[in-house]
């Protein structure tokens, strides 16, 4: 039984929050939050420095080759200090959608670019209101140009490329393909939208008649994209995991110094309860993500199943601990100069980047069906 | 059992129907709202305006004896006026601390001078009331005050005191006259029992306004300072050392105006957004999750509206009602702020954008006000508290500082 | 604004309160349950002195003809003794389906029957497993016979005649109709079935070549059983309520007098808190439920949604708080020997009677759509 | 990261697979238990048999030292054993509070003589052992106890004690050979303070065993009284009041030993009823709000599983596991419960039922059951004050009767 990281994955893990809470404090993510830029470059480029990027890159495209389990660590570190970043967009979505299904020539650009930290990437799906679809998607892809406009996109003003869902013509679920396009070109327009999240910028991103290429199949993007989206689900649990941790100790920590009734309120039981609820789902997040890494790294069979858990318990736990972050620190945690916002925002961000809770549950259903069916 | 007004009530009805159309525009929507921005002087202004013409029309403070403006009615008249008001697009919200708690605070402590001074131009707008309690160590803990106040000579040579200290969370100082401050005048008895009530005017030297920025971008309260700032004795209320008993005189008032949430989204909205939005297997209000969502949150709504109409019944009956209206902010807050977290899920990735999708702005505001909701005004586990030592009977928590000078509790 | 009731109708319900806490102890539920009678014979007797039958009977059939709000508060008082009486299933559900359906003649019969305490109606719908469906229903009726096979039956023991969903050949909806039918006859033999609650005695029903007869037009029943229970649904909330109330004062004074670490449970905020919640469920029950008897009163068009948010309230409540009951009472309260088990089993049984909540929530939800189409 | 064992583990599952397959029966179906009936005595008796037979292989308490019949083994090679053993059907469930926490006291207070006598026939199951702690007035508070132990002179004049009193939910009482008990010796001390354990023959005259019918109609907990039972004070386990002390040492190795509640119905079952159910709209299992309930669950109990996997990897590790299994009773028991609540629901009118509906019988059970398993063990309230106090090191609650004589409690 070895269900746990190894000693040097989590050297590895301390060096990353070591770094984190030197370079990157909350007063970093609210420079982001109250500013203009798109993200904390500074920070970035430590983490470039640190090889971030290049991690789970293979070594023959400039990357350091490390297994998926590496990449945990580091996003449940990047999770815990609500890090304003381009990593689950640069890192996470365009780094995996090249590993997935790019060709060896566009493996050799962007993965190496990505490694060396000379490129960003972002994924692009939405299009404004309504959950994507393959039959909902505007965006056209044909004949090495591409139209339409996607928004919102995560770290879409920071990012020099983008992997792009656009209808291709085909019939239901096959209409749709991933295209991989260069965002420095003049075709390409930015926008900034507003968010709940201003410490995580977005963008519009407008078309038109853009050079682009197919990445991977004509029609596969929509089967390309569930399978991304797995691999991402696990990232994104870590990263959720480490936020939900940081707002549970923010929370027990002012409930220990912040005194009523001649008491820490850290004594009450309903403030007790209610963290070590905090707690419970903390620990079903960390352990449903774990399996996840796990499954993620064997190429095991039970990853979807695993990806999905891992996505609703992580969920719920970050949710449920950056809610009730703020309703321990009572008024002042409601103010402009808590902390206890960004944690609050992010979560709320994360659940709906990669679809929400009630998509994944009705996806771990069907999958269980599937496993008992096989 | 009916919702129908008794006859005298329904005559009130109709007669202030009739004041408020010959006196203001209807709203076309009811879900528009002609709410307080703090940063719109203008606004002030206007809600000066009609607040005088309301006491002018004997409309201010209905449950008021004459002699103060008011008309000695019963509180379901009060009720049925705000209603009826509710329809037109009139500026509101600005008297209502003042005149709701600190000028009956006024009557019950200060003296006939004073009242002869600060009754009327509060009740005709002219004068702009605040109350002045909570502190950073004394949020839910009220009675954990730490502004000083001492007595001291005034310039004048008149016995006065000198007040030093913060406040917090207080709404609407910065346009506001006046205010009624509960300070600590002896650190070395027991928390509750070292307390003095005063009132001061807002522009009394020492005194400064900070507003608060709050997590949802507004900026309805205010810190306010006090350095060495001296008042005279007689803006004292009640006995030096029973500025508690004077506190709880304003918090009871409070409690009765505590209401519903007004405006805001709820389930209609819901449902809307839920007939729009597409999913993979087809419109989300066909999905039985949904549908068990929405279910859930009409019946808290309805239950809420239902139960404002049992306490509605008991005033109109004259009789005093019963604690039922105590659950209202419990169920609201977290409805609130669970509905706008679902409702954005719904929406999908453009749920988290200030625009595009229809309500989401609305929705949003909902998932970041109800976070600050289930705060104000007595926390979730306060009114939980309160429930259940008030309406159960439970006992309270165990008091550590209850006999402990104030200066002895760490 | 009138929203309560008149003080005839509580003095009524002080009356109910009085006879039960006095007739209807916790140690008669318990010999029921422990013992082999359908029911307690002696304060079924009593209620039907105090002319509970007869309460919602129109005059012309030997009842009181009193309004819909007197048989609500009597039902708050019975669900709140527990009482295992045939209340909801004759005075409820039988006495409706009549008043809904019946012929002059039937009504004749049956109501003055039921007034006088001579008959006990019950409701036969179930067929053994799955919730009922039109197109499910295997028990037929024709020629003025019925064949089949109801379970489970609530007070088919003690009942003299049944209202019995029948198969009558039409189609989807349409096919089943109800039927009115003897008990007393030979065709009928009755098996009793244990259940989750041995207070409330419920049996299998066969019916072999039984005589019985239509109770409202050929084809209806469906259409009429979905009326019958919305106006059940409302008397079902006021029992739930009085039952929830019942077990929230019964942890309640448990709480203030079991001590643990020196003082009273009731002193900490787990179980204040625990109980405000069930306070809190209850008053939004209470509310619902209230708007439902209005609405029953003067056949309020609103009544359809507001009894499905009366039914889900008051389930809502009663499960919440005869299961905290138990948990409040700690290891005594799980005994045989607990008067907790009995709200706890009944409200069980009461939330699954009618079909269930999320049934329920779904029909709220299509009769939110239809007024808000209107 | 693997579920596998190392080369030693591995080694040590073949042994015992090889030694279980030459001694007892594969079960078919790993739902099949072989549950303690406490109303078998022939069950007992293969117990005693089975337990003989393990210990004689060196399989009975592997973690043990050599010299107590033990092989001094790491506490993974103990969980694999047990692992293997489940899916067999031998008889189990009998010495688990004797040997887990009973024989454990005993071994760190009992005099070599007593170990000499009492340790192997425990081991081989010939002795039976059961814990007095739990009294009416002793539940989530076990200090609070009141059986009364005095000092007393013997029928034969040596040194003894007197304890008169009642225990409650004592598993097993009435099968039992030996208990240990804490007892009461010195009320006018605070309560932590005026506790003493002894052993006892449950044969011992004065001790009367009765039973517990629980609300599932079970029987497995008892109430034991005791009246003027006399017992020599070489029985005394630890120091005179000092009792509470060796109590923890009970408890610590009480709470290693809780586990997840095996065998009942879980996920797979409701999955199987949803396919089974006919809903209005179509099966149960395309209903999205039963999808979603069974994902929550599904999340719940893989969660569960895997945190015991974690652990399992630190005792392999030979490391102290960390205090993620404190989760595990506090989501298992409400999930019980609402599941049981919830499958029944899907049955429809026939969800009361005992029989009929597949699977009525064992969800209705887990619905009761659950509420029992909220408050067997330590209740979800005690729970998570735990888990605060130790794991996130919040205070714990005001204890008003900490320096207050026993006597002298209210």
């Amino acid at each position: 039984m070895n269900f746990d990281f190894s000693d040097d994955q989590k050297l590895l893990k301390e060096q990353l929050r070591k770094f984190l809470t030197d370079k990157c404090p909350t007063k970093v993510v609210r420079r982001v939050l109250d500013g203009n830029e798109t993200h904390a470059d500074e920070v970035w480029k430590g983490l470039v420095d640190l090889g971030v990027p290049a991690t789970g890159i293979p070594e023959e495209y400039g990357g350091l080759g490390l297994s998926p389990l590496e990449l945990c660590v580091i996003a449940e570190e990047v999770g815990r200090a609500a890090a304003p970043v381009p990593f689950d967009t640069s890192v996470v979505l365009a780094t995996e959608a090249l590993k997935l299904a790019g060709s060896d020539a566009q493996k050799k650009k962007w993965l190496s670019e990505l490694a060396a930290g000379k490129a960003i990437g972002t994924l692009a799906i939405a299009e404004g209101p309504q959950p994507p679809k393959p039959r909902g998607i505007r965006t056209t892809f044909g004949g090495g140009r591409l139209n339409g406009k996607k928004v919102p996109v995560a770290d879409g003003e920071a990012a020099t490329f983008a992997v792009v869902l656009a209808n291709t013509g085909g019939q239901g679920d096959r209409a749709v393909s991933l295209v991989l396009v260069d965002l420095t070109q003049a075709a390409v327009s930015k926008k900034r939208v507003e968010t709940i999240d201003p410490a995580r910028k977005h963008a519009e991103l407008t078309f038109k008649d853009a050079n682009a290429e197919f990445l991977g199949a004509e029609g596969e993007g929509w089967r390309t994209l569930e399978r991304l989206y797995d691999a991402a689900a696990v990232y994104f649990a870590f990263a959720q995991v480490g936020g939900a941790e940081a707002a549970m100790w923010m929370a027990r920590d002012y409930a220990l110094q912040r005194q009523a009734f001649g008491r820490a309120i850290g004594s009450y039981q309903a403030i007790k309860h209610k963290l070590a609820d905090c707690y419970v789902k903390l620990e079903l997040a960390r352990s449903n993500a774990y399996y996840g890494a796990m499954m993620l790294t064997d190429g095991g069979a039970d990853l979807p199943l695993a990806a999905a858990a891992a996505r609703i318990a992580a969920t719920d736990a970050y949710d449920f601990a950056s809610k009730e972050n703020i309703q321990t620190h009572g008024g002042i945690g409601f103010t402009w100069e808590a902390d206890t916002q960004f944690h609050y925002r992010r979560a709320r961000v994360m659940a709906l980047a990669l679809g929400g809770p009630m998509a994944w549950k009705d996806k771990l259903v069907s999958r269980l069906e599937q496993k008992n069916a096989a | 059992m009916d919702f129908n007004d008794t006859p005298e009530e329904a005559a009130f009805r109709k007669e202030v129907r009739a004041w408020l159309d010959a006196n203001a525009t209807r709203k076309s929507d009811d879900k528009a709202s002609f709410r307080a921005r703090n940063d719109d002087p203008e606004l002030l202004k206007k809600a000066k305006a009609w607040q005088d013409m309301k006491a002018k029309a004997g409309y201010a403070r209905i449950t008021w004896p004459k002699e103060y403006g008011g008309r000695g009615g019963s509180p379901i008249l009060q009720v049925i006026y705000q209603q009826e008001e509710a329809n037109y697009l009139v500026p509101l919200g600005f008297f209502d601390i003042g005149l709701g708690m600190c000028i009956p605070t006024m009557m019950a402590y200060a003296s006939p001078e004073h009242l002869q001074r600060y009754v009327k131009p509060a009740l005709h707008g002219d004068e702009v009331w605040c109350q002045l309690f909570s502190e950073p160590a004394a949020g839910s803990d009220v009675a954990g005050i730490r502004t000083r106040a001492e007595r001291a000579k005034l310039p004048d040579g008149g016995d006065g005191w000198v007040i030093n200290g913060q406040k917090v969370w207080t709404s609407g100082a910065h346009y506001s006259d006046y205010g009624i401050i509960i300070t600590r005048t002896d650190p070395n008895v027991p928390k509750h029992a070292g307390l003095t009530m005063f009132f001061l005017s807002m522009k009394t030297p020492g005194v400064e306004v900070r507003p608060i920025k709050q997590m949802s971008g507004g900026a309805n309260f205010n810190e306010v300072f006090f350095t060495d700032v001296r008042i005279p004795d007689s803006q004292r209320l009640g006995k030096v050392g029973e500025g508690w008993k004077a506190a709880l005189t304003t918090l009871m008032n409070e409690r009765l105006a505590v209401g519903m949430p007004s405006g805001g989204l709820d389930v209609d909205e819901l449902m809307e957004l839920a007939r729009d939005t597409d999913l993979e297997d087809g419109p989300a209000i066909r999905n039985q999750q949904v549908r068990s969502k929405i279910a859930d949150w009409y019946v808290q709504q309805q239950g809420l509206k239902l139960t404002r109409y049992r306490t509605l019944t008991a005033l109109s009956k004259g009789q005093t009602p019963g604690p039922e209206s105590s659950i209202i902010k419990i169920v609201a807050a977290p409805k609130m702020q669970d509905m706008g977290a679902f409702a954005m899920e719904l929406m999908g990735p453009a749920g988290i954008m200030k625009e595009e999708v229809p309500h989401a702005a609305g929705f949003q505001a909902q998932w970041i006000g109800g976070a600050g909701f289930r705060i104000a005004g007595g926390t979730d586990e306060i009114l939980r508290n309160i429930v259940a030592e008030r309406v159960l009977g439970m006992p309270a928590d165990v008091r550590v500082d209850k006999d402990v000078p104030f200066n002895k509790l760490k």
